[in-house]
């Protein structure tokens, strides 16, 4: 209890940083260290393997990969971003804040109908494998099906379009 | 041979339809350059499920039961399964052998034909998914499969007739072609679905449970629908319509003169191995329900009378048409109604005997055609060829022996034996002497205009000098059309009446030699013998000196008159059907246009609008104000739309703004009223 | 108390002396703890110090110089000496930079470092922290490294450290991939992700002399070949150390520090050398293992150490003769070659796990390798070797 | 306050958050961060039920959670190939900017 005491409210201040941060590169380091304090609690709540996983791919790919696309595109000026911020956001609590409203009433409902096992749990990487390529083995295949697809993909659009990739002897 | 191969038949026989399927969904992927492999795959598909199926047939000429392999459940609703499974019996199997076989020569011939056409690949594509689906239809066991492939064989036909869809009157032939057949497709499927709540089963064969088997069929006849029908005979007059359109009979026969619009080698296998003689089958597969309750049932009376009407129509309009192919085209919508007629006066062997023989000379002429087109560059008037028997005279060799296996030439030729069967059987029908008048006119009529097509292209002196080169084809298309003409040939000698192997063998006999046989038939056969002679004679009297003019009218028609014309139209059918049914829907679909804007403009606040529409309704036939009144509605429409359409403003979060405010609306009201 | 438990003594000192003290339990752990952390932080540091002076002396041996020889008997005061030069330099922070990033990036590359130096078994018995998801963790921390190297880069606020940061967390995610992949073959074959277990699981001898590492093995060699050029690449040490090539742009994303954080970003590279050797050590050349029969006697992180001292001998006798690749040759041969080899080694290791180890393993297996990487290397040769370079204007 | 209480209000704060920055930031790749923040607060609701709910042999919570990360991993490598994409044409990311769609 005493960690997810000290952890929810850094996380809410790094995703709050990440939203509220009008430099993008400080939006995306913001993220990160959101994501990595994610992943502390998946260690804490015992989910040793999906914290590290989660370090690894959120941390080490996609934010590093964010970072990487904000640096290829170079966003302008975020004077322009805090001047329209107001308006923008506005709109944005008006909707965002009704949603909060609702998560947080069921919320609330889900805790007067009360379940909770406090007994430590952690899950083994052997349990987890087994589970993985047994129960949820077609799921795996999908999801190496997609992420195959997705890297072709990536890459098609990457390329520059109608140029071949170069050769040494072009540089 | 025959025993060792017998056990892997059910296995095997799978391959016949799923070889060309399987060959056509590669040729979809490969891209268009790699035509060659295209064909090659294709023929070589075809050639492999020929194979099979002239393996089946050798297992099934031992007279034996109905071999039904009905292994595999498609899917399950309930408690009820579905399945699908292949038939073989003589029928399919001399079906089979006999698709695969000619369609594997159109295939080689197509080769040649095709080789400048730059979508080469797509065309064999398309071909073996025709073949593929008709093997389907043919060797299938349940009516939902063969309805499943028949749909797939429209489906080709349709891809296949619009061939050149840069062409419109190829892609309305298409349309056509693929409209009409959905007219005779519906009745079909209500036949099915009536059927299978009948007797709950749609498989043909099935160890006694099936449905062309004693207790459905028993089933069937004693539950009665409106008029005292029979649900058989209603389901069979269902399933006649069907099959109506799939052959082109009258009056839903208007598709198949117009779907020589494709590729040439696309018409022979349509009008022969294909898509015309799924009709037929279907019929004589599903003859044991025509027939059932025995006697004179009124699905074989309406089939029989469909075919002479048929038969006799299509040969009066196939005399005035000019076009090589329109002719041969009518000659095959006469040849299907031969067919029904057969096969509603005397049964399924002599109306397959004739499909089987036709296809070989129907293909014959259908690609002596194509090689004379190909040869005059691509002319196809008949009025401006002649004297073509030299420079072509290969070919001529070919086309005659069709034509004359067509016009039933005595004794040497399929088509006299197959005829004349059908002859017999009309005329030893129990309901009267109707279809067999017609049938024998129409066969007088069909030496007729074979003959003219003949003496027309073939003889004489070439009419436009100058203008054709005629050249010789090629061998790779010389040599299928060789092959089929001594399939023609060949072919009579199992159907004489002399030993009619063929007629018991699909009967489930055996057949014995029997000289005497055919003094019975005596009268009948000179009979046969004089209408030959008397539609041969009559047209070589009048077209013996054809015109030297291309443009001069045919001798026939001074004489005729304005009958002429009207048969040159086809009797009217399309006109009819431009005014009976496209012109009301025309009406219909103009008034509920009308009825559209009415409603719409005022809508719109505009009241310009509104009065171009009343001045629409009294003047509904002033061009330009319809124009006007259009533009300004148009314009006015632009107006308000694009003041509308502001609110689009194409960023994305402005949308999901809005998604976002109506979902929180929503959830508020949700709980607001869920609280009270 | 053997030999063998030397490396722990400072911790069970401490433990024992605040035991007699009477310090509460959580208290005597945590100190334990710390002690432990620190003799592995100790050893590195102290490591580092002397392996920045072996690679000065190497590099001059192999360039035909003496090196540092100032300070000290034949120089080996010199770390010292640079260390007090660091130290008391003054630390320029750029008026572009972004001044908290710009601090917090030298710490957060040594940080992973240390984290990952962490759970590496150096010997039977000195396992600082014995963790069930070792290898993850290892991979875990390290992805954090390039985080920092792009704040680096980024804080500075100028042009080089930019180009040098970009280039760098190119390099180390096209390395990264078949550096894990090559990793997952061992993970397959042990059946377990935990570093010690890993050790064990090749200990033992072929034929009563060849130890049993996973060097050994057809796809253990392969895979190992590639995981030390993976490491390198890592490393970011020559041939491919492009990010800080300096004579493109100055010194990567190091360009704008100076004093201690310049020396903090030396610290944590040469900490990841030692981290990525040790890995490769306990993967694929028997961790602490002996390397021959009968000579157990020796305690077993003496062995772990010889490894690493040669495995780091070789570093640095390639960076004194490879010259530097450039960049679009190094992303080629990442994908083109170290990923391909890499994703074959899975296949070879798996029926290497499954069809036993014996005579059908090799049979299948060595072709398996070989014949793709015969493939690859003619391909390469004949279509992707970087060709002369001509410039134009350059006459 | 329970600690599974406490982690779905956590995680409905951050899906806020995540929301409200996919609606309001005008940087195409800074909606996909918001988009990446709301991933991870339905990942806290799967683990914090795993770990606080009825115990489940299939361990449906963290497997969720570790499809979902391989799902996201590709949706960012697809969805910034886009952006790059769009970018390259338009040289922009300003979602505002990019409104040729506009009625």
């Amino acid at each position: 209890m005493i960690p997810l005491l000290i952890l929810t409210p850094l996380i809410l201040l790094a995703a709050l940083g990440a939203v509220w941060k009008a430099r993008p590169v400080h939006a995306a380091l913001l993220l990160a260290l959101t994501l990595a304090l994610n992943a502390i609690l998946y260690l804490v709540l015992g989910a040793d393997f999906i914290g590290l996983i989660q370090f690894m791919v959120y941390v080490g790919a996609v934010a590093v990969l964010i970072v990487f696309s904000l640096l290829i595109t170079r966003p302008g000026d975020e004077a322009e971003e805090i001047a329209r911020r107001p308006r923008s956001l506005v709109t944005g609590l008006a909707c965002s804040l009704p949603v909060l409203a609702v998560l947080l009433f069921m919320v609330s409902r889900f805790e007067t109908a009360g379940s909770a096992a406090t007994d430590a749990r952690s899950v083994s990487i052997e349990q987890l494998g087994t589970t993985l390529f047994t129960t949820h083995a077609p799921a795996v295949m999908a999801v190496g099906v997609l992420l195959t697809a997705v890297m072709i993909g990536a890459a098609l659009f990457a390329r520059e379009p109608g140029k071949k990739t170069p050769t040494p002897s072009d540089s | 041979m025959v025993e060792t191969l017998t056990p892997h038949l059910p296995n095997l026989l799978w391959w016949v339809p799923l070889l060309p399927l399987i060959a056509g969904g590669i040729i979809a992927l490969l891209p268009d350059k790699h035509g060659r492999i295209a064909s090659k795959l294709a023929i070589g598909a075809l050639f492999v499920s020929c194979l099979i199926a002239l393996a089946a047939l050798a297992c099934s000429l031992t007279p034996k039961e109905v071999e039904a392999f009905a292994p595999v459940t498609w899917f399950t609703f309930g408690d009820v399964a579905l399945k699908v499974g292949l038939l073989l019996d003589p029928l399919s199997a001399s079906m089979a052998a006999m698709v695969t076989f000619v369609a594997l020569w159109i295939f080689i011939y197509s080769t040649g034909y095709m080789a400048d056409e730059k979508r080469f690949g797509r065309f064999f594509g398309f071909l073996s998914m025709f073949c593929g689906a008709m093997l389907m239809v043919v060797l299938s066991n349940s009516l939902l499969l063969l309805f499943m492939a028949w749909e797939l064989v429209g489906l080709a036909s349709y891809l296949l007739i619009g061939f050149y869809f840069e062409k419109p009157s190829a892609a309305a032939a298409a349309q056509k072609a693929f409209i009409t057949t959905r007219v005779g497709d519906m009745a079909f499927f209500l036949g099915m679905i009536w059927l299978y709540s009948q007797t709950g089963t749609l498989l043909f064969y099935d160890g006694g449970n099936g449905l062309l088997e004693s207790g459905a069929l028993a089933s069937l006849a004693g539950a009665t629908t409106v008029g005292g029908l029979s649900v058989s005979a209603a389901a069979g007059l269902l399933l006649l319509v069907g099959a109506m359109g799939k052959s082109g009979q009258v009056p839903l026969h208007t598709w198949l003169p117009d779907a020589m619009e494709g590729p040439t080698p696309v018409s022979a296998l349509i009008h022969a191995a294909t898509m015309v003689a799924a009709g037929v089958f279907m019929v004589a597969r599903t003859h044991p329900i025509f027939a059932n309750g025995g006697g004179l049932t009124v699905p074989l009376t309406a089939c029989a009378w469909v075919g002479g009407i048929t038969a006799l129509y299509a040969a009066l309009v196939a005399m005035a048409q000019t076009d090589f192919k329109r002719i041969l085209a009518y000659s095959t919508v006469s040849q299907l109604g031969f067919m029904m007629v057969a096969l509603g006066t005397g049964g399924v062997a002599a109306g397959m005997l004739h499909l089987i023989c036709h296809a070989f000379f129907k293909a014959l002429l259908f690609l002596s055609a194509g090689s004379v087109i190909h040869g005059c560059h691509g002319e196809q008037d008949i009025r401006k060829m002649g004297g073509l028997s030299k420079p072509m005279r290969r070919t001529f060799i070919a086309y005659a022996i069709g034509m004359m296996a067509l016009s039933g030439f005595p004794f040497l030729f399929s088509g006299f034996w197959s005829k004349e069967g059908i002859l017999h059987s009309a005329q030893t029908w129990a309901g009267g002497y109707g279809p067999f008048l017609l049938a024998a006119s129409a066969a007088l009529l069909t030496a007729f205009y074979m003959t003219r097509q003949a003496l027309l292209v073939f003889f004489g002196e070439p009419r436009k000098p100058g203008v054709h080169h005629p050249h010789e084809s090629p061998s790779v298309m010389l040599i299928p059309l060789y092959v089929l003409a001594a399939g023609a040939v060949l072919l009579s000698l199992i159907a004489t009446p002399i030993w009619p192997w063929f007629e018991k063998w699909i009967e489930g006999e055996s057949a014995v030699f029997d000289g005497g046989a055919l003094s019975h038939g005596l009268g009948l056969i000179a009979l046969s013998l004089g209408i030959v002679t008397v539609g041969v004679g009559a047209s070589w009297m009048i077209y013996r000196k054809p015109s030297e003019n291309s443009n001069a009218p045919d001798p026939l028609a001074g004489k005729l008159g304005p009958l002429w014309n009207f048969l040159e139209r086809a009797m009217g059918f399309d006109a009819l059907y431009e005014k009976a049914i496209i012109g009301p829907l025309a009406f219909f679909a103009g008034g509920v246009d009308m009825l559209e804007r009415m409603l719409f403009v005022p809508l719109m606040g505009m009241a310009e609008g509104l009065i171009k529409g009343f001045g629409r309704l009294t003047g509904a036939t002033d061009e330009s104000g319809i124009n006007r009144g259009f533009n300004s509605l148009c314009s006015g429409l632009k107006q308000r739309a694009s003041s509308a359409s502001r609110s689009q403003s194409g960023r994305p979060q402005a949308y999901l703004r809005s998604i976002g405010l109506g979902m929180s609306v929503l959830l508020i009201l949700y709980f607001w009223l869920s609280a009270r | 108390m053997s030999l063998e438990h030397l490396p722990r003594l400072p911790q069970r000192l401490v433990e024992m002396l605040l035991q007699n003290f009477g310090a509460p339990e959580w208290l005597v752990l945590i100190a334990g703890f710390l002690v432990a952390a620190s003799t592995v932080v100790g050893v590195f540091a102290g490591g580092f110090a002397l392996l920045s002076l072996v690679e000065r002396k190497t590099l001059a041996r192999a360039q035909n110089r003496i090196g540092p020889n100032r300070a000290g008997w034949f120089g080996i005061l010199q770390p010292v000496a640079d260390g007090i030069k660091m130290l008391t330099k003054e630390d320029i922070v750029p008026a572009k930079a972004e001044k908290i990033l710009h601090l917090l990036a030298p710490i957060m590359i040594v940080v992973p470092a240390i984290l990952a130096l962490g759970v590496i078994p150096y010997g039977r018995e000195w396992i600082p922290v014995p963790l069930e998801l070792g290898l993850l963790f290892f991979f875990a921390v390290g992805a954090m490294t390039e985080v920092s190297i792009f704040m680096a880069g980024w804080a500075s606020g100028s042009k080089f450290p930019m180009l040098g940061a970009m280039r760098a967390i190119s390099q180390m995610v096209s390395y990264e991939l078949p550096l894990m992949i090559c990793a997952l073959g061992v993970v397959m074959v042990s059946g377990t992700l935990s570093l010690p277990d890993i050790v064990d699981r090749q200990g033992g001898f072929h034929l009563g002399f060849i130890p049993a590492w996973n060097l050994f093995t057809p796809w253990g060699l392969v895979a190992g070949l590639l995981f030390y050029v993976c490491s390198i690449a890592e490393a970011n040490r020559c041939p491919f150390d492009l990010p800080e090539g300096e004579s493109e742009i100055v010194a990567g994303h190091m360009t704008e520090y100076s004093g201690f954080k310049y020396a903090l970003f030396f610290m944590g590279e040469y900490l990841g050398l030692f981290a990525i050797s040790g890995l490769g050590i306990t993967l694929f050349l028997g961790g602490w293992q002996a390397p021959l029969p009968g000579l157990d006697f020796v305690p077993t992180w003496i062995w772990f150490f010889a490894k690493l001292c040669t495995v780091i001998f070789s570093f640095l006798w390639i960076r004194a003769t490879f010259p530097r690749v450039r960049i679009d040759q190094l992303m080629r041969f990442a994908w083109l070659c170290m990923i391909p080899m890499a994703l074959l080694t899975l296949p070879a290791a798996a029926i290497w796990h499954f069809a036993g180890r014996g005579l059908l393993s090799w049979v299948v297996t060595v072709p398996l390798l070989l014949i793709p990487w015969v493939i690859i290397t003619v391909i390469y040769n004949k279509r992707l070797a970087p060709t002369l370079r001509t410039y134009r204007f350059a006459e | 306050m329970t600690p599974l209480a406490m982690l779905l209000t956590l995680s409905s704060l951050m899906f806020t958050l995540g929301l409200l920055a996919v609606l309001t930031r005008r940087n195409a790749i800074l909606v996909l961060v918001g988009i990446e923040l709301m991933l991870n607060a339905a990942n806290i609701n799967f683990i914090g039920f795993w770990r606080y709910g009825p115990t489940d042999p299939a361990l449906t919570g963290p497997m969720f959670v570790l499809f979902s990360i391989a799902i996201a991993a590709a949706e960012a490598a697809v969805g910034l190939a886009i952006i790059l994409m769009v970018f390259r044409h338009t040289r922009s990311t300003d979602l505002n900017k990019l409104d040729s769609l506009h009625g």
